[in-house]
C-alpha cells in the first residue's frame, strides 16, 4: 500500500557529476519495493517547486527499513534533494505504480537502460538473483562520464554490458546497438525478453526493435508527474491494448509506469499498429 | 472552561460536515484513489471531479506546469462521465464517512440539466456543485461563468431539476464577482464555491511554444491565494449563502484566512498532489488556534474579519 | 555570422529604448533614489510612480505584505504632485540618458488631462503612461480601468491635450483584457502597459485582522506571471500597438515569456526592491539567449509563440 | 554611497536561542557604515521570502573589507539568513539611512537598547571611542536570555547597564527604569542625550521620558521595510518637525531610521506636541 511519510535523509553519495545515491528510511517502501515501482518525494524545507517529484526504487534494505535512489540533478526539484544533508526531512508517498513483469523460466531477461533509467535494474537484478536467475544489464550513456552506476552491479556480479555514444567507454554507438550485438550472437540461447527504462526516444526504439524481432518487452515510461496516485492526470499517456479500437489516455503513474511496448502509442509514429489505429 | 476538544463541525447549505475541510474537484479523483492512502472519513467532504454526460479523453499532454508557488493546469476534464461515476464510483464512496459533492458539468444549459438528473435518484450525494468556471474546455465552462445572465441560465435549469443543495463554483476571472454570487443567489443556488482557477500561461522560451499544449491553462496553488481570500469576502459581503473558500490553502493559517473571509468552509486543491498528510496537519493546526484563542467552535472564526472603512 | 553584440534596441510607440527593460511605475520612485545605486543610463527606460496634481499622503500602514512570491500593497499613490515632479525632478533626470515616461492619474477624468497638459510643455518626458488601474485609490483609478465606456472616456480626454506617446496601463480585474485594450485603441493610444496589479487580500489570522490597512490591496511578483502573460498575448493579439509586459519579471526568462508573448518591451517592478543589479543580470541574460538561438536582434523574438489551435 | 553586491558570510557565531552573530564581505559597508546604518539583505538561494530585511550594522571591520549583523532568528527572512553556512552568498545593499548624530563634547550620551536593538550601539560605542568619549549602554529584555550581546562590550570595556523585566539579571524591570535611575543619580555631570533603539513601546517610554525631563533624544525606527531606498514607500512613519504645521509621511529607510525623538507621531499617542498637532 502506497504510505505517505515525512521521511529522513539517512545517507548520500556524490557519484560524480550530478549524480547522487540517497537513502531514505521509509518502512512500507523498504519492504514493499518492487522494481520498477516508484515514490514520489520532495526536499522537505523547500516550498518550492510546488510539486514532488518520481524516482524509481534503485535499492531496498527491508531489514534496516530504508531505500535507495539514483537521482541526477538536473533542476530544481532534483536539485533541493540532492542538496538535503543526512537527518534532514523530505516528504516521500510510496511505493508506486506498477512494477515490471517477472520473466517465464524459459526467458533470458535482459535490461536495457538509458541514463538514470538503469535505478529500476540495480532492485530487479536483485529480485531476479533471489529467484535464481541472472539478468544482463545494458547500460548507456551519451559519455563515459553519464555512467556512474557501475559500481553496485560490478560488486553483486551482475553482467553489465556498457555502451557511450562517443565511445568512451564500452559498445561504441547506441545502447541498443549492444543489445542487438547480443542478439545476433544468440543471447544465452532462451528467448530474450527485453525490459527498458530510459529516455523516450530509447525506449521506442528498443519497442521497434522488439516488434520487428517478435520479442516480449516492457517499457518504463518517462512522463511528467504531478501527484503519483491517478488524481492529477497530467502523467497521461496514449495507451492501446490489442483488443481495444482506439487509443485511450492511460495513467503512467497508477497503470503504468511500466507498460508493454506494443501497447504504447508513441509520438508522432505511424508505423506501430496501435499508432495507426490511433491517429 | 471544559477541556473537550472544540466543535470542528459545521452545517453547508443542509449538509452536516464533520470539518469544514473538502477535498476540491480535479485534485482528489474521485475520491476513491485515495482510498488506503488516507482515511476518507477524517475529511469534511470531497468532491469529485467533472463530470459530463459522456466520458471524456481531456487534452492532450503537457496539462501541467508550475509556476512560482502555483500550478498551471489544463486537463481538459478527462473523465469516465456521469453514469459510471453513478454507478462504479458512489458505491464505493458511501463504505466512507464524509460528504461526497459532485461536480456537474456540462458543453450546454441542458446538459448541466441532464447531469444534475442522472445524480438525483443516485445515492450517497451531499450536493451537487455546478462547474461554470473551468477554463480548460473549448465551449462550455468559463463561457457560462463569465457571463451573469448565463450563469443564471445554467443555475435556474439545474435547480428545476434537482432537490439536492446546489453549489455553483464562481470564475475568478471576472471584474465584479459579487454580481455573479447575486445572479447565483437569485437562480436559486444553496451555496457558493469560491474561486476556481485564474486563467494563466507560462512559455517555454527555449522551444517558443507554451508549457500547456493549447496554451492558456488555470492558475491554482499559494500564489493565487490573495485573490481568492480578496473574493471570497467580496462574496460573503455580496449574499447570505455559505460559501466554499478555495484557493492556495496547504496548512491551518491558509484555511483560517478564508474563514475569517466568511467561508463557512473551505476546499483544498493543489495542495492534494503535494501532501497527503495535509488534512491532518490543518485539522490539528484549527483545533490548536481554537484553543490557544479561548474559542470553543470554529464557527465563531466564520466571517470575523475586522476592517475599517476608508477615511 | 558576425561577432558583433545583438541588438536590444526597440522603437515603442515611436520612443526609441536602447533595451527593452523600463523599471515600472511605483517601484523605481522618481528614479532619482536609484542615482549611485545604479547607472540609470543602462536602462531602456523608467516609469515614474503615480502623479496627481496635488501632493497625496497615501494610505495609513501597514502599506505591504507578502504573500508566497508575491506582494501585496496599498500605497494609495503618495506622491509630491505632477507640479513638484516637472520642477525638480524631470532636469536630475535629463542627466541620465533614459527614457522617462510619467504615470498619469487623476480622481476625475479632468484631473487626467490637466496632468497631462502640465507635462506637455516639460522637457524630457519620453511618454505618459495613464494609470486608469489602480486598485488602492477609494474613487478614480480601478474604476476607469473596469469599464470600457470609462476607459476610453480617460483615454480620449488625454489624447486632446498631448501630443506625447500615449500608454493606456491595463488593470487585470477584468473578464477580458481585449475588449479594454480595443477601447484604448479606439480612443488614440499609443501603446498598452499590461498588466497592474491583481487586487488581493491577506489576512492575520491572529489578529483577525487584514494585513493591509484597508484590506485589500494590489498583487505583484512572479506569483502573478502566467496571469500577465496570458494577458499580454491576449491583449497582442486584439490589437496592433506596441505592448508593455509587466508581472513577476524577475530574470531574462520571465522577460522572454512576455516579449515571445507580443510584448515589445517589459516593464520589471517588484524585482526592482530586491535586487537592483536586475538589469544588469536581465541584459546578460538577454544577450545570451539571443547569441545561443543564433538571433541578431531582440524584434526576432516578438510575438514568436507557435500556438497549436485547439482541436 | 549604498552598494549592492553579492556577499559571503564568511563567519557565523550561534549566541544561543535565536541570536545569530553574521560576518560579511562588502568593502563599501565596512569603510563607510556608521552608528544607526542598516544593510537590506537577504539568504542568496532562497526565492523566498519575496523582499530582503534591514538589519542595524554591528560592527565594521574596514581593514578587512568586513561587516558584522547581529540577528535575532524569528520569521522566514532571518532564519534563512541565520541557516547560511559560511561561503553561501546572501544578496546585500548598504549602508543605508540617517546615522546617529554624534554628541557634543559637554554632552554624556546614554544609549538606550531593547532586545535586538542593542545592535547598532557596539559601532556606536566603537566610534564615540575612537572620539575619545566614553558611552554608558542600558541594554534591557524580558529575562537574561534576551541579553545575548554582552560579551563584546565587556571585551570593549564599555560600561554597560543591564535590566530584565522579570529581574532574571541586573536592574530589575524596564530599560527605563535603569535609565531614570542614573539620570536621577546625575549622570556622569555632563548633560544627558539619548539615543535610543528597540521596539516601539520602548522607544515611546524614552521620549515621553525625554520630553519630561527636557533631554535630546534619537530613535531608531523599527518599521517594516521593503526596499530601504525610498521607492517602496512602505515603511513611512509620522513626522512633524517642529515648523510643521501637520505631520507628513517620512520614510525612515532614507530619512530615518533615526528620528529626532520629538519629531515622531507615535501611534494613539495625543500628549506629544506633535501627535496633538497631527490629530
Ligand atoms: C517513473 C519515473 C521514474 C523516474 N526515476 C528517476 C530516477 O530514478 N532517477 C532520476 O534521476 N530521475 C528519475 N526520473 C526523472 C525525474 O523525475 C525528473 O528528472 C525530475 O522530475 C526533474 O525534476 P527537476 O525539478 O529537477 O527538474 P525540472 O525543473 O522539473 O525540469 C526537468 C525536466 O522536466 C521537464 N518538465 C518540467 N515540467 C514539465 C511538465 N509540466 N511537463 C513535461 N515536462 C516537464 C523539463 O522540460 C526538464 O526537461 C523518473 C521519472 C519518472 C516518471
Ligand atoms: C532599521 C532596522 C534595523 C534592524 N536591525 C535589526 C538587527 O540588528 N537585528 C535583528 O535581529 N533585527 C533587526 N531589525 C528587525 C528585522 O528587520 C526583522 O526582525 C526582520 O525583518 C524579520 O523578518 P522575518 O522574515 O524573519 O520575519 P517575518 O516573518 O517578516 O515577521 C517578523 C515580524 O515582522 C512583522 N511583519 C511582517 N511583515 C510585515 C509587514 N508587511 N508590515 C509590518 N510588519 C510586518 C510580523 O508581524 C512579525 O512580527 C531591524 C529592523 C529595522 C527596520
Ligand atoms: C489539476 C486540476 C484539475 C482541476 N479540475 C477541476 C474540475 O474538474 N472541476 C472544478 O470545478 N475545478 C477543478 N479544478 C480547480 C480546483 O478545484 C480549485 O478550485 C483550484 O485548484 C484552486 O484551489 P487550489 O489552489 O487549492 O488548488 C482543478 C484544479 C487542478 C489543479
Ligand atoms: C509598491 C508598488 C507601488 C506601485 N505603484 C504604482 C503606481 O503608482 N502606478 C502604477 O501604474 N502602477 C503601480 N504599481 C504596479 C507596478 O507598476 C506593476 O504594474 C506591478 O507591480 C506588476 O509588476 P511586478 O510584478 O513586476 O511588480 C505599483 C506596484 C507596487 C508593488
Ligand atoms: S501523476 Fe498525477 S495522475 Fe499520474
Ligand atoms: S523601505 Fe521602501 S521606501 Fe523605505
Amino acid at each position: 500500500m502506497p504510505t505517505n511519510r515525512d521521511v529522513v535523509l539517512v545517507d548520500k553519495q556524490a557519484l560524480g557529476g550530478p549524480y547522487f545515491v540517497l537513502t531514505f528510511e521509509h518502512a512500507e517502501v523498504a519492504t514493499e519495493g518492487r522494481a520498477g515501482q516508484f515514490v514520489m518525494i520532495k526536499a522537505g524545507q523547500s516550498a518550492e517547486p510546488p510539486l514532488r517529484r518520481p524516482f524509481s526504487i534503485l535499492a531496498t534494505d527491508p531489514a534496516q527499513g530504508r531505500f535507495r535512489l539514483f537521482v541526477k540533478a538536473i533542476g530544481q526539484g532534483t536539485r533541493a534533494l540532492c542538496a538535503l544533508q543526512p537527518g534532514e526531512p523530505a516528504q516521500c508517498l510510496g511505493p508506486l505504480g506498477r512494477p515490471f513483469t517477472a520473466p517465464a523460466a524459459d526467458e533470458e531477461p535482459l535490461l536495457v537502460a538509458g541514463g538514470y533509467g538503469i535505478a529500476p535494474f540495480l532492485l530487479m537484478s536483485h529480485e531476479l538473483r533471489a529467484r535464481g536467475v541472472t539478468a544482463r544489464v545494458f547500460y548507456g550513456g551519451r559519455t563515459a562520464a553519464e555512467l556512474q552506476l557501475r559500481e553496485p552491479f560490478a560488486a553483486a556480479g551482475v553482467p553489465l554490458v556498457l555502451s557511450t555514444d562517443d565511445g568512451s567507454l564500452g559498445f561504441p554507438g547506441r545502447v541498443t546497438g549492444a543489445l542487438e550485438a547480443h542478439l545476433d550472437r544468440g543471447g544465452d540461447g532462451r528467448r530474450p525478453r527485453l525490459y527498458a527504462c530510459g529516455p523516450d526516444p530509447m525506449l521506442h526504439a528498443v519497442a521497434a526493435l522488439a516488434a520487428r524481432r517478435g520479442l516480449a518487452a516492457e517499457v518504463s515510461l518517462d512522463p511528467w508527474m504531478g501527484c503519483g496516485v491517478g488524481t492529477c492526470l497530467g502523467c497521461v499517456v496514449k495507451i492501446q491494448g490489442p483488443e481495444q479500437e482506439r487509443w485511450k489516455y492511460r495513467c503512467a503513474c497508477t497503470e503504468g509506469p511500466v507498460f508493454d511496448a506494443t501497447h504504447v502509442v508513441w509520438p508522432g509514429d505511424a508505423t506501430s499498429a496501435a499508432a495507426g489505429a490511433a491517429r | 472552561m471544559s477541556s473537550s476538544p472544540p466543535n470542528l463541525a459545521v452545517d453547508f447549505a443542509g449538509v452536516k460536515l464533520k470539518n469544514p475541510l473538502v477535498a476540491a474537484s480535479g485534485t482528489f479523483g474521485y475520491g476513491v484513489e485515495y482510498e488506503g492512502i488516507l482515511d476518507l472519513s477524517r475529511l469534511g467532504g470531497l468532491v469529485s471531479k467533472g463530470l459530463y454526460m459522456t466520458p471524456r479523453d481531456g487534452n492532450p499532454t503537457p496539462r501541467l506546469a508550475e509556476t512560482p508557488h502555483g500550478l498551471l493546469n489544463a486537463i481538459g476534464l478527462q473523465g469516465v462521465g456521469v453514469r459510471a461515476f453513478a454507478r462504479d464510483v458512489l458505491p464505493r464512496l458511501a463504505r466512507h464517512d464524509t460528504a461526497v459533492f459532485v461536480n456537474v458539468c456540462g458543453d450546454s444549459i441542458d446538459e448541466y440539466a441532464e447531469v444534475a438528473a442522472v445524480l438525483e435518484d443516485a445515492p450517497g450525494v451531499a450536493g451537487l456543485e455546478i462547474n461554470i468556471s473551468c477554463p480548460n474546455v473549448k465551449k462550455g465552462g468559463l463561457a457560462f461563468g463569465n457571463d451573469p445572465a448565463m450563469t443564471h441560465a445554467v443555475v435556474a435549469a439545474v435547480r428545476k431539476v434537482t432537490k439536492r443543495p446546489l453549489i455553483p463554483k464562481l470564475s475568478p476571472n471576472v471584474s465584479d464577482i459579487a454580481t455573479f454570487a447575486r445572479a447565483c443567489a437569485d437562480a436559486g443556488a444553496d451555496g457558493l464555491s469560491c474561486i476556481n482557477t485564474l486563467l494563466g500561461m507560462a512559455i517555454d522560451v527555449e522551444t517558443r511554444r507554451p508549457k500547456l499544449a493549447y496554451g492558456t491553462g488555470g492558475l491554482s496553488g499559494p500564489a493565487i491565494r490573495p485573490v481568492a481570500v480578496r473574493m471570497t469576502w467580496q462574496v460573503a459581503r455580496a449574499v447570505k449563502l455559505p460559501i466554499f473558500g478555495i484557493g492556495g490553502i496547504s496548512c491551518a493559517a491558509d484555511a483560517l484566512e478564508f474563514l475569517i473571509a466568511g467561508a463557512t468552509a473551505v476546499q483544498i486543491g493543489t495542495a492534494n498532489f503535494v501532501d497527503a498528510g495535509v488534512y491532518e496537519k490543518i485539522l490539528t493546526g484549527l483545533t490548536d488556534y481554537l484553543v490557544r484563542h479561548g474559542l470553543t467552535d470554529i464557527r465563531q472564526v466564520v466571517g470575523t474579519l475586522e476592517i475599517p472603512e476608508r477615511t
